[in-house]
This record gives C-alpha cells, structure tokens and sequence, in this order.
C-alpha cells in the first residue's frame, strides 16, 4: 500500500504546489466544461493542444533553465528566428525545416552557454541580449516579412495533421516531456542539474562539471525553443519573425506556477506541463467567456482578469506552501 | 464550395481583432461592437495581441463555439491561411477585413468571401503622389516606420519609396522604426533630426508618429509646415486637426470603421447576392484645401 | 563609490588581461567613453548642445525607472510591473486635470493633484506588489508579473484604451519646462539619482537594503525589518515609475494607456546590469546604474543617426549590451 | 610520499594569502596542518583541489606533476575533500548528496533503491538514523558536517582532505570520526586534517605540517613535537595558559536576568528550562540534536515560542522578531556562519555594525565616524586579519569571518548574549582570548549564554551548566560539581532512541 502512495508522498513545500496547480488545473477544466457549450467538444481541445504544444516545449526548456537558477528570456526570439530558418528550409526537404530550425534554436543556446560560463555574464542579461539578436537576425532572414513555408516538401504536416487522433505538435511536446522527465528524474545529470541550483559554487566544490551542464541546459533550451519555432511556422504555414514576443514571461509563470522556485535547485517536469496548460487555458477560456457576452467586449477586462487569475493562483500557492511548513 | 451563410433573423458572429494597443484599432473594434449591437447580433470577439498564431486559435475557439460567420482582421497575410482554412472546413464563411491574406495561398470567393479593406501600398503611393506634387524644392525625406515586420510598415513603405523613386530628385536621408507609437516616433525623430540637420520631409507611417515628429521638431525649435513638411497616413481627427493648423502638409485617410459595410456585405451574402473579391473602403485624402471642411467628418 | 558596492570576484578564462586593467575601476564609463568617442568621429553633427539636450532628456525616464529599480535588485527582488504603473500614473494624471473625475475649479489645484495622486497611486501599486513578496512569500518576478499583466489592463479600463490629448502648461513644466536652462525632466532626474545615491551610501536603510539583499536569514537576525525594507524598495520602485509615466504623458502632450512605458522593465534592468549591479541582489551601484542607462541610450542613438536598419540594430544592441557588460565585469575585477 | 607541493604561492588582489609554502604527505599517513586564522591552511587546500589557481609552485601527486583546473579533476585524481564551510547541497537529499557526481547506475538510470541503502549503510557506521531522503538543509550543522564526511570517506580516495571537520561535532561524534580515520589508515589512505583542537591532533595524526603568515614554519612527526613548541611555532610567541577562568566568586546569588521556563516549539524543543544571572556565563550543554541551537532561536524571537515563558529581568516577554529581542538588549551569535552570519558581499565594516545600525542613527544618516572608530577598536581587539575594514567579509578566513560576527554583537553592547559554538574554527591563541573576552565582560555585569560541543571551554568558562538531552533540559550542574564526567553523564541520561549502541 504504502509503495502505491509513495509517488503520492507529500515531502516539501514543493510537492504541494505541484499538487495545487494540478488541482487547479482540474478546476479550471471543470469550470469550463460546466459553464460553456462545446468547452470540451473534439475540436477545441484538438486545437487548443495543437497551438499550445509550442508553449509546452518553451516551458520545458524553461525549467531546466530555472532549475539551475538561471532563466532564459531569449527563447521567443529564438523560436521566431528558428520559424523563419525552418521555412526558408522547408522547399528543401521537410527534414531540412525541421533540422533547419532546431539548428538555429541550438545556436542562439550555444551563444548563450558562452557568454554565461565562459564570459561569466549572468543569464538574464546574456539571454536578454541574444533575444535582441535573434529577432534581429531573424528579420534580416526574412526580409522583415512573414515567409511562407512550402506546401509541397510535406513541412507542414509536422503542424497541421494528426497521428492517431491527436495533433503531431502535442505528440512532439509528449515526447519532450516524457525524455525531460527522465533526464531530470532518472539520469544522474538532472540530479547535477539540481545540485547546480542548489549552489553553483558548492556544486563545483562537490566535483561538478558546472560549466558544461549549464552550457548543456542552454543548449537544450535552445533547442526545444528551435523546436517550437519549427512548429510554429509548419502549423501556421510561415516562418514569422515579429512572432514570439512575451513568450519568455509566459514561459516562466508556467514553471513557477508549477511550483519550481525561480532560485533554483528544486522543480518538476509533469508539474511545469501542467502550469504551461493552466495558464494556456485562461485564454481559452476567456475567448469562449467572449462568447457568452458576459463580460465586456474590451480586451482590458481580459488582461485584468489574467493578471487577477495568476494572482489567485499564486496566492493560494504561497498560502498552501506556508501551512504545509507550518505543520 | 464557399460556405454558405443561411437567412436568420439573428447571428452569432465571430470578429477576431489582432490587437487593441493603438487608437485605430480601438476605433475599428468599438465600429463592429456598434454596429453588431444595432443589428441585435451575438459578438464573440478575441483579440490576438499582436500574434498572429494566437489569432489562429482565437478563430478555432469560435469555429469550436459554433458562429455563423467570422470577419477576420488578419494580422499577416501567410500565417493566418491556416485559419481561414479551418474555417472553410468547418463550414463557417470568412469575412476579411483591413488586411487581406496571401492570394496565391486562399482565394475570395472560394476560400473567403472577400476583402474589406484599402490597400497599405496604394497609402503610401498617395502620399508619395501628393509631395512629388507639391514638394517646393524640399527633398530631403525622414521616414518613420510603423512596427518592424509588420504589413502596413511594409507596405506602406513600399508604396512611397517606389513612387518617390520612380520620381526622382527626392532622397530619403533616414528611414527608421517608430513602432507606430507618439513617444517612440518622437524620440527617433530627434535622433535623426540631430543627424540630419537638412531633412525637410518627414514621411510617418502613421497619425501617433506623425505627432510625435511635429513634438521633435517643435523642440528642434522648426516650424512643422514651414521648416519641415510632415506627411501621415490615417486621418484621425487629431491629424486632420493638425492639417488644420499647417502642422501636418496632408494625411492619406485609412477609416476605421468598417461595422456599417463588414455587416451589410455579410447579410448580402446571406440573401445570396454575388460579392466583390475586393469592396473597397473608400478612403478621404486631406490636405489644407478641404480639412477644414472635413475636419467634423474625420473619426 | 562606497565599500558596500564591492566588487563580484568570479574569474573567468579572460581574467587578467592588461587591457581591461587599464580600464580602471568604472568600466561602464570606459564603454560610455567608447561610445562618445566613436559618435564624435561617425556620427553627423554629433557634438552639439542639442544633441546632449536630445540625449538627457530621452534618458531621464528610464533612468528615473532605473533608480528605483537598482534597489529592488539590491534585495534580491526584481520589479517587472514598472511600465504598467507608468501607464496607470500617466493615465491618471490627464483625466484629473481634465476633469474626468470631478470637475476642475481651480486649475493650480488641479495641476498639484494631478502630479501627487498618479504618484501615490503607483506608489500604492508598488506596495501592494511588496505585500506579495513579504507577506505571501511569492517570487518576486511572478508577484510584479501580476501587475505587469493587469496594471496596463487597469489603465487600459480606465482611459477605455482611448488615447487623451491634451495642453497644459502647468502640468506640462515637468517635462517642457525649463530650470535654469536645463530641462526640468532632466533636474528631477538628476535630484532623484542624488537622493538615491546619498542614502544607499550613508543612510541606514541603505546599508539594509544592501544586507537583505546580501543575505536575508544574517539581516533578519540582526535585527533588520527585513519585511519593511522590501515593502519599502518595491513602493519606491513604484513611486518612481509613477513620476516617470508622469513626464513620458507631459512630453508627448498625450497619454496612451496602451503604449506608455511599454518594455520599460527590460531597459530598466538592463541599465542596472550594464551598470554594475548584480540581479542576485547584495549590491546597490546608482551611479553605475546612471551610466548603463546612458550607455543604453547612446548605443539607441548612435545606430539611429548612422541609418542602421531596425533588424541589424538589434544584433548590433545586443552585441555591445554583452560587451558593455562584460568590460564592466572584467574592469571591476581590478 | 603521495603528496608534494612545493613553493607555493597565491595572492589575493594584490594581497599574500600564501608565501612559498610547502606541504608533504606520505602514504597511509595522517598529516596534521595547523596554523593561525588566515594563516593560509584553507588556501593552500584549494589551491591542492583546484579551486583556486597558484600563482607559482609545484604540485606533484604520486611523483607526477599535476595540475588540477577544477575540484572535478582532482576528484577524479583521487582526492576527496571536506571542505571547511560545509559543502553541500541543500535541497538535495541526504543520499543524493553523498553520491553526487558517482551515482549508482541501472541501465544509465540512478538507482535510487542502491543510493538510498548505500548511503544507509555509511551513516550507520558514524552512529546516524537519519532518513536518508530528506534534503540536508533539514539537519542541523553537525548532521551536515557528519554527511559531508560520509560523502568523502565513501569516495575511495587516495587522499582525504579534512578541513575542520571537528568543529561542529561533539565529543562522541569526534571519536566515531576518529576510527573511520584510523580504518582509512589502514587501508593505505592518507589523510590531511586540519583542526585548531591540540588534542585531537596528538590523538590522531602522525606528522604535522605548521603555517604561519602563509609559509610553513615546521614539519615533524606528531610524536616529536610538543605542545608548547606546536604553539610557539604556530603564534611565532608564547601562549599564555589556558587556564580555567571562571568567576571566583559563586554567582548564585546574583539576580536572574534571562529566564526560559519550559519553552517549546514543534518537536525538537520539548521542555527547556534555564536561566541566565547577571554578570555569569551559563553554559548550555548537550549531545548533538539535542536542541540547544533550536532553544537559542526560540529565546531570540528567530522561531516562534509554542509553549513557555521567557523573562527577562522578570518581566515575560514575547520575542515576535529577532529585531524585539535585540531592542531588549539580547544578542546572538549564531551557529552557522555561512548561512545565519555574514553577508558576504559586503565589507567587514558593515558586517560588524549590522545590528549597531539602530544606534548608529543620526536623522537615518549612518555616522561614519562612530562606526569606523567601532570598528577599528575590535578589530584591534579580537586581532583580526584582514586587508583593510574594506575588504568583503567573504575573502576572510574562517576564523576572521567568526570574530568579525562576535564583535557584531559585542559592539551592541548587550545585557544578554547568546553565543551558539562561538569559537568555532578560531585558533588556539585566539580561542583563549575570546574565552577571556568574554569573562571580562560577564565580570562588568554581562550575561552571557553559552553553548558548546567542547567540554573543556564549558568547563574553563561556564559558572554553571544547563544540560539538554532531547529537547528537554535534564539537569542543572554548579561551577563546583561541575567536571567532564558529570557533564557527560548528563548528557547521556536519555539517549535518542534508535542510538542504544
Ligand atoms: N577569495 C579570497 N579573496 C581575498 N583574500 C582571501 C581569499 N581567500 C582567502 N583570503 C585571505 O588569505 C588568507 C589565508 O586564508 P585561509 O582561509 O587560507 O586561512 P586559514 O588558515 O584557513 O584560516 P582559518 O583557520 O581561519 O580557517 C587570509 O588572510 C584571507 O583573508
Ligand atoms: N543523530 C541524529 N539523528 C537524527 N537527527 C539528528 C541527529 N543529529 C541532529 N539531528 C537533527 O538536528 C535537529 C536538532 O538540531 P539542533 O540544532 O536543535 O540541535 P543542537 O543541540 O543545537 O545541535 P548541534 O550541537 O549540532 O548544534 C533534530 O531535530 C534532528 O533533525
Ligand atoms: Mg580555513
Ligand atoms: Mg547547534
């Protein structure tokens, strides 16, 4: 029995809040299916995976990044950038694109990588820096226009169609979360990853090749960011570059919702998919809340009421976690 | 193969905006709330914030929300196909609006019904037309560029530099980002006044940045009309007023408010009337021969 | 500069090079030199007064902003709510002189209040993310990400996302006026980086900002009002945004709630790390905080006057954003 | 000889931390390296390990030349190390913390079932039941120190490297370290071991290498060396003695001034009585967990009081924050310096006027003067080393960083001081100054509370002695009765269940 419950087992102030965003998430998806006609019909939830897996992967990169105590604000530019290397690709092959892309997402992570261990420059400034550039270069490849991706090399089935019912995207986001979990939990470099969190000094102290893991997490960062950008611009039949913008905050609220501290050294996988989806769905929510006509028509309500529902979210977060430490 | 849009009294109607962060997209979005409210019509309305994958799926939250028609303010003309499609598929006839789609892509009156809208390019070949006209020897040109990669910054910018190339004798000395906004426009247009001393046109993508440049030159200690022409492509009424006070030389009217013609194209095409691929908006040209006298008339 | 602003001792493969040893202890000033240097030689008619005039006052807001921001990084926190409050602040002000509130009688009276309340009322916001942060234990990127999100929406319900005009000499002084010959923006800039400057080296709040930054467990169990000091540096971190919206809506005689201080919190932060402060918090460098804005500017100002395209300024940005940053570290060292 | 390292040198911005200083190890030896508070001991290790890089020297392991870039290489070299400010990661379990960087694999993946059953079976040998799975920043310092030195010995290194490892641990935690010394020994593992207790280093080590002003003074076989000689060559001058200092005059019947009455707090503190009279140094006493630190914290409004009383000077108070007690003229030194102590980016002068800022007050204005003047004055008292009142408290040695914190507190002036192991990693001649320090003060009046893992300080300093053994305070021992075997049996009066050895 008690071999049953352990994956259950509640041993940090952390496992709470993953447990609160998973119930939170359950709520919201009850909420919805009560309140709104085809909430849950085949079609929304097909296209709300399908557009939201890109979101997934950024995430996941995201918490790695986090985990180790940096953060990566360059992974909207990146995608973008990566869309627009993926579709200038695509007439070639669709292995083209697609490898195309993540190459460019692996480049942006391998310069941040550089300038964090090599030129010791803190990641927020470092990867607020290669944002910049990524959007720049992206629009110097794109001629500071969408590019269209070709219709004929197959690229864009990695978007738009489904492999068993479900959209490839969200298989393609499974997948990255299925080997992110197993890196994290089940290799011994995720327990590097979170000793180098924990204290990046110390964890050199202890023997760690702290340098090359986090020049490895940047890289990996990058190329889920370059994935995401692959997807985007198969799903949306277009390398865009102006795309992406806030995508970096969306990122890390969806891994703090996910109760991974921002300082480091302590975080999951599952519970990081599960805020990405959280937060994902208030959108979805407040377009078919739109729809009911209730609430105004202006856009404002809907940022206040985003910013009001994070707030809620985190609050009840902090306040579980404080009378789980008090007990 | 067009969907068809069946005869009811009443509709649930889908607009997906792209964005609601400047004064032309307000107006454009409180013209279709208006006007949707007058016909007693259900309005899902989204805003995509300036992405346009998020537009997508705003567009399939309302295809999973069953609406009867969809009028689309596309944000850009490829990554937006996707959308148009699904709701060809789902059966739900598309409306677009302001912007159009790439054609070699989706075609109106097969993919779409049509397009609402004026044309980013022929604005700026306006503009360009009225300074070839009525230049008085000022050929020294500071463009201000609406948002990087955006469609009306490129096109827009297309329009004029063509014509203004085509005519010869005209130099564009500097030609940077504004963003579309007043203190951006502003503050490049000091930058590049600095810069460029000599400039004696300045070409705005739009009516926020134009301001901002006559606040640039003002400060500069120029006389906006006088020392420096300014050119603006929108014509709110504050533009339109500028026109009025010789601040602004003529704007290019781009109206925003397409609620009266969006709903009376879609209801005609409930009825089943044959509808242009293109309906044109028209739109108004001021400068100081009639902005005085347009100036009530200016949204 | 006071012992306090010591020096982050990381060493780095580029350790010990003679060059950066000759850039002396202010690296951001030797990038900032750098950078004049080159306009002087490029840069079309770069030494004149108006230049300098253009460049003082397109700074002033951001390094208003920036101020404020250095002290929340020095606890460790960080402030992304900055530009919305300036919204909110630049919101408010128009519609109280305009009379959207209640209706104007005295215009004197109306013109105090419309640069007091926008200011409190950011101030207010400003502890109300310090609340989160203290009393609920949240992050603070994700506690001011909350009115990052909202506080523009807030703003936005506000004004109904319409764009006020106005004209209002008494209001406008704050950013049209001028002190002496020097615009007034860039007076209060200068009055409120001397403010800060002065207490982060001799005041005692100073010196706890600093220690609760440094380490928080050490500063509560010396005694320092570990709480109270952070309420503190997020209300003026949102003090400080709310006279920045101020002069950002009186310069441009129209306030646009959709726009004012859009990615205000990126340059913000930036000047901060240009200028030397670290984002782990336990430093607090105003004038180096100065200088990084004044970098951030030039570097804006310089590929601008030289016609280089939007996209290939980014990259270039970004490049010497890493430079600046990285000479800056390397000088320190020494 | 495993080890040579010879002309080694190492500045510091400029600063000599290390002047040609050599050190030699032999197989299957313990190496005892002694010296003064930043007489360069840590350094030359780091230096040995990789952390820091030498300025000149050489460094030769088993007659190679090697030249270690990172603590990863050396590791991989064969040499483990403890470093003196324990080195681990605190959210990281106790299990993963021992493996770390060399888990056990299956197939790739760690198995967590071998780590958790291996690092089981080491605690058990040091005497520790502690769930292995628990994030070591749960556990007291010592249990700390304990996993740090489980992590080391199971590293099947050629060289273990022990800086300190003593200083947090008590007397029967000392002689369990003691025989994993002796087991390496013998299985051909040399040890250097770094430690400020002279006795420890007689009971344990074979040679001893001595450092003073980062160059070594002088090597000899253990057995060779007196005590006296020891410390005349580690202070370069005689030490006074370390004679038992307590008042002699009995302190019963002064007024009481701190009083804890059956305080308590979650499960760690159960039911703690003990007081404090002017002008006396109550030693606090007991085995480690048994809850003195938590009963420190609780006194100082750093923890919150579930149960009991506290009075000070008869009044019952109710220490809401640190900040309350403090107002009331109490203060504390705490355990950990590392994470309760500095701020390490800030300079020695801060550091030390931290909890002065208060008083330091003139219209919020910091007076510059007062505080320098301050400063100097203990600087010159607790004869810090350091570069300038300048220089970040980070780059001081252990020992420094601990007399700066005390002299953070005794620039409070405070009528009650609770000092948690406040000679922690000071050296020999410093310890007894610090001892005498705080005995000239108690004799004008001062309280002070202390609490000690070394016996001989309680039983030099203490007037008399509070015993805890599990959260609760088991007996009372007078200045007159008091003795090492009384204390001891004290001490072991409850033993924590699941320790019956
Ligand atoms: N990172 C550093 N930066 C500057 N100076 C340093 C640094 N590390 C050590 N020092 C200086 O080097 C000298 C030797 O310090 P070290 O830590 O080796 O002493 P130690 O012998 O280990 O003393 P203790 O017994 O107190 O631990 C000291 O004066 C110290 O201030
Ligand atoms: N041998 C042990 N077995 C289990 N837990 C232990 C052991 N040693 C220490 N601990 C942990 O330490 C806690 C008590 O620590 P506390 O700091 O209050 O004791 P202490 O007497 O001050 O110890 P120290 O002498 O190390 O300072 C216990 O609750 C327990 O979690
Ligand atoms: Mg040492
Ligand atoms: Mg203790």
């Amino acid at each position: 029995m008690q071999a049953i419950l352990r994956p259950f087992a509640i041993k940090s102030s952390g496992d709470i809040a993953r447990l609160g965003v998973i119930l939170a998430l359950l709520g919201l998806i009850l909420f919805g299916a009560l309140r709104y006609d085809y909430f849950l019909s085949p079609y929304n939830i097909l296209s709300f995976l399908r557009y939201n897996s890109m979101f997934a992967l950024i995430a996941l990169g995201m918490a790695f990044v986090i985990i180790t105590g940096g953060i990566d604000l360059s992974v909207g530019g990146t995608a973008a950038m990566a869309s627009v290397v993926a579709a200038l690709l695509s007439p070639h092959h669709w292995a083209a694109g697609l490898l195309g892309g993540m190459a460019a997402g692996l480049a942006v992570g391998a310069v941040n990588g550089f300038i964090i261990t090599k030129m010791r420059i803190q990641p927020f400034i470092a990867t607020l820096a290669t944002m910049l550039a990524a959007y720049g270069t992206g629009l110097l490849l794109a001629g500071n226009q969408s590019v269209s991706v070709s219709y004929d090399s197959g690229f864009t089935v990695i978007g738009q169609d489904d492999f068993l019912g479900f959209p490839i995207p969200a298989w393609i986001a499974l997948a990255a979360y299925v080997a992110g979990w197993l890196v994290l939990e089940k290799l011994p470099i995720g327990r590097h990853i979170l000793a180098i969190g924990d204290g990046e000094a110390t964890a050199g102290l202890m023997g760690l090749k702290v340098e090359r893991t986090l020049a490895g997490v940047y890289l990996a960062s990058g190329a889920l960011a370059g994935l995401a950008g692959v997807v985007l611009a198969a799903q949306f039949g277009a390398g865009q570059p102006t795309e992406g913008v806030g995508w970096e905050l969306f990122a890390i609220a969806s891994v703090v919702v996910g109760g991974t501290l921002l300082t480091g050294g302590a975080g999951s996988v599952g519970a990081t998919l599960a805020g990405a989806l959280l937060l994902a769905m208030v959108f979805n929510i407040l377009n078919f809340e739109n729809g009911l006509g209730w609430i105004s028509l202006s856009a404002y309500w809907q940022s206040v009421i985003r910013g009001a529902f994070l707030l809620v979210v985190v609050v009840l977060q902090a306040k579980l976690m404080k009378k789980h430490e008090g007990a | 193969e067009l969907p068809k849009l069946a005869q009811k009294d009443t509709y649930k109607v889908g607009f997906a905006q792209t964005e609601s962060n400047n004064p032309w997209r307000i107006a454009q979005t409180n013209s279709m709330k208006a006007e949707a409210e007058k016909l007693g019509f259900q309005l899902v309305y989204t805003d995509a914030a300036g992405s346009a994958a998020k537009q997508v799926a705003d567009v399939n939250s309302m295809i999973a929300q069953g609406v009867d028609v969809i009028f689309l303010a596309p944000r850009e003309e490829k990554p937006l196909i996707p959308a148009v499609m699904a709701a060809k598929k789902a059966g739900i006839p598309v409306i677009l609006l302001d912007r159009s789609v790439d054609p070699s892509l989706a075609k109106a009156g097969e993919d779409y019904v049509t397009f609402i809208g004026s044309d980013f390019i022929e604005e700026g070949k306006r503009v360009a037309e009225w300074l070839i006209k009525n230049a008085n020897g000022k050929s020294k040109i500071i463009e201000l560029e609406g948002t990087t990669g955006s469609s009306p910054a490129n096109d827009r910018k297309k329009g004029f530099d063509e014509a203004i190339k085509a005519a010869g004798g005209f130099e564009i000395v500097a030609s940077q980002t504004g963003d579309f906004a007043r203190d951006k426009g502003r503050q490049v247009a000091e930058a590049l006044l600095q810069a460029h001393p000599d400039a004696d046109v300045i070409y705005a993508h739009n009516d926020e940045m134009a301001m901002g440049a006559i606040a640039a030159l003002e400060a500069a200690g120029k006389v906006p009309g006088k020392d420096v022409l300014v050119l603006s492509i929108d014509g709110g009424k504050e533009a339109v007023q500028a026109v009025v006070d010789g601040k602004i030389a003529a704007v290019v009217e781009c109206n925003p408010r397409f609620g009266p013609k969006a709903f009376e194209t879609m209801l005609r095409y409930a009825k089943g009337e044959a509808i242009d691929p293109w309906v044109i908006n028209e739109d108004k040209f001021y400068d100081a021969s009639n902005a005085a006298a347009e100036l009530a008339d200016a949204y | 500069m006071t012992t306090i602003e010591t020096p982050a001792s990381r060493s780095g493969p580029f350790s010990g090079g003679r060059l950066f040893t000759l850039a002396g202890r202010y690296g951001t000033f030797v990038a900032f030199l750098a950078l004049i240097l080159f306009n002087v030689i490029v840069t079309p008619n770069f030494l004149s007064l108006q230049t300098l005039n253009v460049n003082l006052t397109q700074v002033a807001t951001i390094v208003i902003v920036a101020t404020g921001m250095t002290l929340v990084i020095a606890t460790g926190g960080i402030d992304l709510s900055v530009g919305s409050l300036m919204a909110i602040s630049g919101a408010l002000a128009p519609m109280i002189f305009m009379g959207r509130f209640w209706p104007v009688e005295n215009m004197a009276l109306a013109v105090a209040l419309a640069f007091v309340i926008p200011v409190v009322v950011a101030g207010l916001f400003g502890l109300f993310n310090g609340a989160l942060v203290t009393r609920f234990s949240i992050q603070p990127i994700i506690a001011t990400l909350v009115l990052f999100i909202a506080g523009r929406g807030i703003a936005q319900v506000m004004t109904n996302g319409n764009l006020q005009v106005f004209k209002n000499e008494g209001f406008q002084f704050i950013a049209m006026g001028r002190i002496a010959g020097i615009p007034a923006q860039v007076v209060l800039m200068a009055v409120i980086v001397a403010l800060a400057w002065a207490m982060v080296r001799y005041t005692v709040i100073g010196r706890q900002i600093i220690a609760v930054g440094g380490n928080e467990k050490a500063a509560r169990l010396t005694g320092i009002p570990v709480k109270r000091v952070k309420l503190f540096v997020y209300m003026v971190s949102g003090l400080l945004a709310g006279v920045a919206g101020l002069v950002v809506v009186a310069r441009n005689a129209a306030s646009d709630a959709n726009l004012v201080g859009l990615g205000m919190e990126l340059d913000a932060i930036a000047a901060v790390a240009v200028g030397g402060t670290l984002l782990t918090g336990g430093r607090a460098n105003i004038i180096g905080t100065v200088l990084g804005a004044f970098v951030i500017q030039l570097v804006r100002y310089t590929l601008l006057a030289n016609g280089v395209p939007d996209a290939a300024a980014l990259v270039v940005k970004a490049a010497l954003i890493v430079l600046a940053v990285f000479i800056q570290q390397r000088a320190d060292k020494h | 000889m495993l080890l040579s390292m010879q002309g080694i040198s190492k500045a510091f911005a400029g600063v000599a931390a290390l002047r040609s200083a050599s050190l030699e190890v032999g197989r299957a030896e313990v190496m005892a390296l002694v010296g003064q508070n930043g007489a360069g001991k840590s350094t030359l290790i780091k230096i040995l390990t990789g952390v820091y890089r030498r300025d000149e020297g050489t460094i030769a392991l088993d007659g190679r030349e090697v030249d270690f870039a990172m603590p990863a290489e050396s590791q991989a070299a064969g040499i483990a190390t403890i470093y003196q400010e324990i080195n681990l990661a605190p959210q990281r379990s106790v299990a993963e913390n021992i493996y770390l960087s060399r888990e056990p694999r299956r197939f790739g993946m760690i198995d967590h079932a071998a780590m958790r059953r291996g690092a089981e079976a080491v605690l058990a040998t040091f005497n520790l039941a502690i769930d292995v799975d628990r994030p070591v920043a749960r556990f007291d310092a010592a249990t700390r120190q304990m996993v740090a030195i489980a992590r080391a010995v199971t590293q099947n290194a050629r060289l273990v490297i022990m800086d300190e490892p003593t200083s947090s641990l008590d007397e029967r935690e000392v002689a369990v370290l003691f025989e994993t010394i002796r087991t390496l020994k013998r299985s051909g593992v040399s040890v250097i071991f770094i430690g400020h207790r002279l006795d420890e280093l007689y009971a344990i080590c074979d040679r001893v290498t001595i450092m003073r002003d980062g160059q070594t003074v002088a090597k000899s076989a253990m057995a060779d060396m007196s005590k006296m000689d020891l410390v005349r060559h580690m202070l370069g001058k005689e030490l006074a003695a370390f004679q038992a200092m307590a008042a002699d005059g009995a302190t019963s019947d002064r007024p009481v001034r701190l009083a804890v009455e059956k305080a308590g707090a979650g499960v760690r503190v159960r039911d703690v009585s003990l007081t404090v009279r002017e002008g006396e140094i109550s030693g606090l006493a007991g085995l480690l967990g048994s809850g003195r630190t938590e009963t420190a914290r609780l006194i100082f409004g750093a923890d919150r009081m579930e149960r009991g009383t506290i009075r000070m000077d008869g009044k019952a108070r109710d220490y809401r924050e640190p900040a309350a007690a403090i107002a009331d003229g109490i203060g504390l030194v705490s355990e950990d310096r590392k994470v309760d102590g500095i701020v390490p980016d800030m300079s020695i002068r801060e550091n030390m006027t931290l909890a002065l800022l208060p008083k330091l007050r003139k219209a919020g204005i910091v007076d510059r003067a007062r505080q320098d003047e301050i400063v100097a004055r203990y600087i010159r008292a607790l004869g810090i080393k350091c570069a300038s009142p300048d220089q970040p408290i980070k780059e001081l040695s252990g020992g420094n960083q601990q007399k700066v914190l005390l002299a953070r507190w005794l620039a409070t002036d405070p009528r009650v001081l609770i000092v948690d192991e406040p000679t922690r990693g000071i050296d020999i001649g410093a310890k007894s100054e610090i001892l005498k320090l705080l005995r000239g003060l108690a004799d004008e009046g001062l309280s002070v509370l202390m609490i000690s893992s070394e016996l001989e300080e309680l039983l030099a300093a203490a007037d008399r002695v509070t015993v805890l053994s599990d959260g609760s305070s088991v007996a009372e021992i007078a200045r007159k009765d008091l003795s090492e075997a009384a204390l001891l049996a004290a001490m072991a009066h409850q033993m924590p269940q699941g320790e019956t050895a």
